[in-house]
């Protein structure tokens, strides 16, 4: 027995004996585990399933040892995510921390600043927001205002971010803030990490079209940033924050994002509309959509597998992460769009009898912002044309 | 075809007028927030009485305006514009042009009431998620001294707090419009508030007894009847959803027009200005294909059946176009409560889906063309 | 009986007994009455269909009687584009004299100008081409190199046109040329008209990928063009060949233009692919690329109606020309792409036994220049957003 | 998944390399402008069988070189690139496949021959405008000493010529596949030149006798063995018409690079450069879809019948793309047939035709997934 086989017996035995039946439940969205300081496990199997996982490193399996991970090779972390899969066990804890905070941290932070923040990520014990947009500057995001003035042992921060991203539900915010005043738009700025419960810092939930605010507007009153909390250099925050936008891309692209979770488009439509005598769908129109659509799918599900594989043979994605993005989320406009499309009325009831009255539709309105969140698909078009296609201006 | 004449002109220019003074966004706003149930505010009823506007496709001897179904559309393309609730196209066009044309006892004595904004009448039509008017699965089985109705209606707009139901049934193979107080037994209306918050309610039929009078037609005149108040409907319902894509469009053109990104006016980019300008001409000529459909039923045409499914069709697919291209432009703020956009968005999309979608219309105008 | 029904009367027996059966039959792009010096007439019929239209003045029913056209009304006109249709009647001549120079003298020539060069565009005499484009300026049309160098009693012109439509078959040319060198690009151009026996011009055919060779590459080597062949002002050209755009758009634009000679699409393709048990086209996918097509076509068809309403009601156009020109040119490419597919491949044959072989490829393939010629969409989608969206830039 | 290894690499790269040499565009362009009628140059048969490509497909046993279909798709796209004609994909492609699964001595006798450059064998299998391999009306009457062929046969590409014609007929309800000498009694083989100057011929069979053993599969196993063939097909087709579109696309994009208008290159048009990006976007999803298609053929994967029309569906939209902008993005000059655009987008378009269109392969994925 190789290794790698003896790996998967143990990890098939240790997820047989701690992954508890609920956890191998199909999950709706109140059923993530965020971690955090305000967290309430919504199961007392929730809170098991993180314990053991984040004993073990395999909250985050691919991080170093050292630092609250679980340290497996490429090989190991694949047989761990299908043993997973096979047994549909959840996640034990999603969070920013773990998509966005950490890899930036192992990327640019100081030993000591891996060996502070990361285990309270991987242990779920802190939950992060990200704090980059401003009104003033969405698309174009080097524009930013938020002053961090330096007072010696500190940096006075000032100032507003918009579509943070649970900040009412956070603890600590990775927040991007202009330091150096003179110089030009994207060197002045810098990567500070701060307590959302101090002094001067509130939150404002934004209500969105589809009734739920999962976004905030985020005020800084001369809010105090101990110097030590910055990442990387001053005035580096653009490099790191393009590092994380192309990290973020990449997950909001690949098929596997939290967001796609595929609903069963097929068997819904069937069971909405029927089918004819010559047992198609009996809506033709709509399913001529969905046969393009489902052709789209196969090629963008082949698309994340090869660029996976591209990946896996040690290849940087790059300027390729923008390609994922606007191909994935464009897909899932379509995708929630037919969801809505073929299930017809009963998907537009907001309020009704059924618990999941609405659902459909909020998902249909939710996935509208697939195309602006993580750089809109304009930028993301704009990237690709300069950077692959080399494109003048 | 006829650009407006000076009637018409007047018609468009007062909905256009009264709606943006008293029944602006702002209000429909307001009564979503009142956590209104109905959907509408039942004081426009009066408002719109007065104007004519709920007669409007009654004859005079009804105390109708008999102004017609162009007029008609351009009066549901302000409301869509300024996403103005009220039973217009439920009670003044679909159930007033059917009445029309049952005609008998049941126009004599509801035409008036209608017109006078006295009286909500709902058409208790669809049966599933999808509009299919040829699968009528209720029952209306006749009686020595009436008939007993049986079924489940879904998504009948209006339909909550109506003062009649126009419930469309099956006698074997006849088809039955049976008018229906709501409030008899064996009726019960169930409120369903809809993604655009306006209401359409399931109404159960168990063993609903109502007089052989209460059949206001039957057969070939009942097919007649509701062929013509769906032809009247769609059309209607697509002059609104225009209305709703246009002002979504003047919206998001105006956004581009004055919003600052990248240190540029962000209508500097041409991007944006070719999608923009596309979805103007997709506008310019809806709005065409909307006006023939209304002019054809207006002139008793034959192709009438055919345009107003297009009409239907078309509307549906730019009101996507603008909805969708104004939440991608505007950005993240068009994803905001506090903007118009989103409540565009869903009306626009209960719109599409109210009287048959773009498929459904499509479909038939291939069947029709042979294909 | 109003004047308007004698009129119609009238037409009609005067049609009944002037067309002959053979100018009642559908019309192939061979048919097509050009006039001209070197036309060869495809049939004694077409010859005397022309002869007799020419005296009536009704190749150019709305031009005045002096300038050879037949001065009738815009109600005459309805009916009688009403009852030429009625029987089917060919149009007795097209040409760029009618279409284009014609409307631009009306406007902006002289009285000498339109006594002399009218009457000979109406009878067919003289055919003209349209001297625009040039290889360095195709889109950029005002950035125009020709020179027509002032010599005292004559312009010298000098330069090379390009997508001169049939230039080798024409017998004048009317030309966009650039007189006043120090001017800015728009107001140094002026619009001249030659013979293009004079000395100095050739041209040379562009074989496009149909294998057709409707266009010419124009070449001008000092060549002598009489100080009064210019149309308006010196330095005025630009203005008369935006009036021209204008009015080609619309042209290229309408649902009737000879371009869109409608196709028989929905027989075509139930031809080419039979209907299934329950009656469909037996290809549900194109069946509903159909479907898509058939809405638009006839919302497209709505709107020229709305707008010759609109300009019947005495408005001008203007921008909205381009409005036209994009809608309908886009559906077009859409129309000969469908009736290609439906075809399959027998409407890929280029070379067989059948006598029409090739011509539902070749027509779609002319179709891609339908979205360039005349103004790309590119350029009609900048014209709408700024003329009337008022976009900035 | 897997990006390319080792060997798949010096595929395309000798593909690549040699193609670019030896028969780029302009070599077709002349081939056109020469007449010629069979649509490719013999000679090249010798070449591509020496460089193992003939016999890609082909077990070792006959000579083949047994790379697969992988390194077949990447000669193929090499092709479409370049525009290189050749019985690349009607011998060395469907019919290689098809003998290989139907095996005995039909491959033993012509298995080598088509490695070794000396075969050109063409299948014969469509009867209509459109590709529909399930309708077939050409019979195979079985008799004592051999089978009779009736029927006539549109398109068969690189018939014209062919050594021999793999004959797809029906035994009542049994599929039978014959290898038929196109020089015998009964069988006339018609020229076409198509659109994209290759040939597709016309082939009528009237009352051909052939042997026994000229069938060289029945039944089940010839469903079998034309199926396999024509997943072959269409996943090496889709390869060439990506190809086709990459090509296409390059000479645009470089275009857009170094062609000034208004005074600035036309690359600064942000339209142009969204549009241009979308492309490139399908461009790489499909080339993985192809990929992915062509690995599930070499894995024998029981999902390679889905992908290979997936990937002919997608292939033929983003070929349409490609070679749609490509034309519009040059401008009139693209309409030319001094510019290679219009090779490109007459090639496209008949593989777009070729073994199925987009529309045939989704419907069969739709009705695969219940739809």
């Amino acid at each position: 027995m190789t290794d790698l086989e003896q790996f998967r017996e143990e990890t098939r035995a240790w997820l047989e004996k701690n992954c508890p039946p609920e956890m191998r439940e199909p999950m709706g969205e109140d059923d993530i585990c965020w971690g955090g300081r305000k967290f309430e496990f919504s199961s007392p199997a929730q809170k098991q399933w993180l314990q053991a996982n984040a004993e073990r490193g395999w909250t985050v399996p691919a991080w170093p040892k050292e630092y609250g991970g679980g340290g497996l090779s490429g090989p190991e972390q694949k047989v761990l995510a299908e043993e997973m899969r096979r047994i549909n066990a959840r996640p034990p804890l999603q969070s920013f921390g773990i998509w966005m905070l950490g890899p930036a941290l192992l990327q640019f932070g100081s030993e000591e600043q891996k060996r502070h923040y990361l285990p309270q990520i991987a242990r779920g014990e802190i939950r992060w927001c990200q704090g980059y947009s401003e009104p003033g500057a969405g698309s174009d995001l080097a524009s930013l205002q938020t002053k961090g003035e330096d007072k010696g042992d500190h940096f006075e921060v000032t100032g507003q971010k918009i579509w943070t991203s649970y900040a009412d539900k956070a603890d600590w915010i990775f927040c991007l803030v202009r330091t150096e005043p003179d110089e030009k738009k994207h060197t002045g700025i810098s990567f500070l990490l701060f307590d959302m419960e101090s002094e001067g810092v509130s939150t404002k939930p934004i209500k969105l079209i589809s009734g739920a605010s999962p976004f905030c507007e985020t005020f800084f009153d001369a809010v105090k940033v101990p110097s030590e909390q910055i990442v990387g250099e001053r005035g580096q925050g653009w490099t790191i924050a393009k590092y994380l936008l192309t990290h973020e891309r990449e997950m909001i692209g690949g098929s596997d994002s939290a967001i796609f979770a595929k609903s069963d488009l097929v068997s819904d439509a069937v069971e909405a509309i029927g089918l004819d005598e010559s047992g198609r769908l009996d809506d033709p129109m709509m399913r001529a959509e969905l046969g393009a659509f489902l052709v789209d799918e196969m090629a963008f599900d082949a698309h994340v597998a090869m660029t996976r594989a591209y990946m896996r043979a040690g290849n940087e994605l790059g300027a390729r992460s923008a390609e994922l993005k606007y191909l994935g989320t464009e897909l899932n406009k379509r995708r929630q769009s037919l969801r809505v499309g073929a299930g017809g009325a009963n998907d537009l009831v907001w309020e009704g009898a059924s618990n999941d009255a609405g659902q459909a539709a909020k998902d249909w309105l939710r996935s509208k912002a697939n195309s602006i969140e993580g750089g809109t698909s304009e930028v993301m078009l704009s990237i690709l044309s300069k950077a692959i296609l080399k494109m003048p201006g | 075809m006829e650009i407006l004449n000076e009637d018409m002109g007047m018609v468009a220019e007062s909905a256009s007028g009264l709606l943006a003074k008293s029944h602006p966004i702002t209000t429909f706003r307001a009564l979503r927030d009142s956590g209104s149930t109905l959907g509408y505010d039942k004081a426009i009823l009066g408002e719109m009485a007065e104007m004519g506007w709920m007669g409007i496709v009654l004859p005079e001897e009804v105390e109708g305006a008999d102004f017609g179904f162009r007029a008609a559309g351009l009066i549901a393309e302000e409301m869509g514009k300024n996403l103005t609730a009220g039973p217009f196209i439920s009670t003044a066009v679909l159930s007033a042009t059917l009445l029309r044309h049952a005609g008998g006892e049941a126009l004599a004595q509801w035409g008036p009431r209608i017109a006078g904004g006295e009286a909500v009448i709902a058409l208790a039509l669809e049966e599933g998620a999808k509009h299919r008017p040829k699968s009528i699965a209720t029952t209306a089985s006749k009686g020595a001294d009436g008939f007993t109705l049986n079924g489940r209606k879904s998504f009948v707009v209006d339909g909550v707090e109506a003062d009649r139901l126009i419930v469309v049934a099956k006698d074997g193979d006849s088809l039955v419009l049976a008018l229906v107080d709501p409030q008899i037994a064996g009726v019960s209306v169930t409120s369903q508030v809809m993604l655009d918050h306006r209401n359409a309610a399931v109404v159960s039929l168990d063993d609903v007894k109502v007089p052989l009078e209460s059949v206001i037609a039957e057969g070939e005149s009942a097919e007649e009847a509701l062929n013509a108040a769906l032809q009247a409907g769609r059309a209607v319902a697509a002059a609104e959803q225009l209305g709703v894509a246009k002002a979504a469009a003047e919206q998001t053109f105006e956004y581009l027009r004055t919003r600052k990104q990248f240190g540029v006016l962000i209508g500097m980019f041409q991007t944006l200005q070719h999608r923009a300008a596309d979805l103007y001409c997709e506008l310019e000529q809806t709005s065409s294909l909307v006006a023939e459909a209304l002019v054809a039923l207006d002139q008793g045409r034959e192709d009438a059946d055919a345009l107003t499914r297009a009409a239907k069709a078309k509307a549906a697919r730019v009101g996507r176009q603008a909805t969708e291209e104004g939440v991608q432009m505007h950005g993240g703020i068009g994803m905001t409560d506090e903007m118009d956009l989103g409540l565009f968005m869903k009306r626009d999309r209960a719109l599409a889906e109210f009287l048959g979608d773009a498929g459904h219309h499509t479909e038939w105008l291939l069947r029709h063309r042979g294909l």
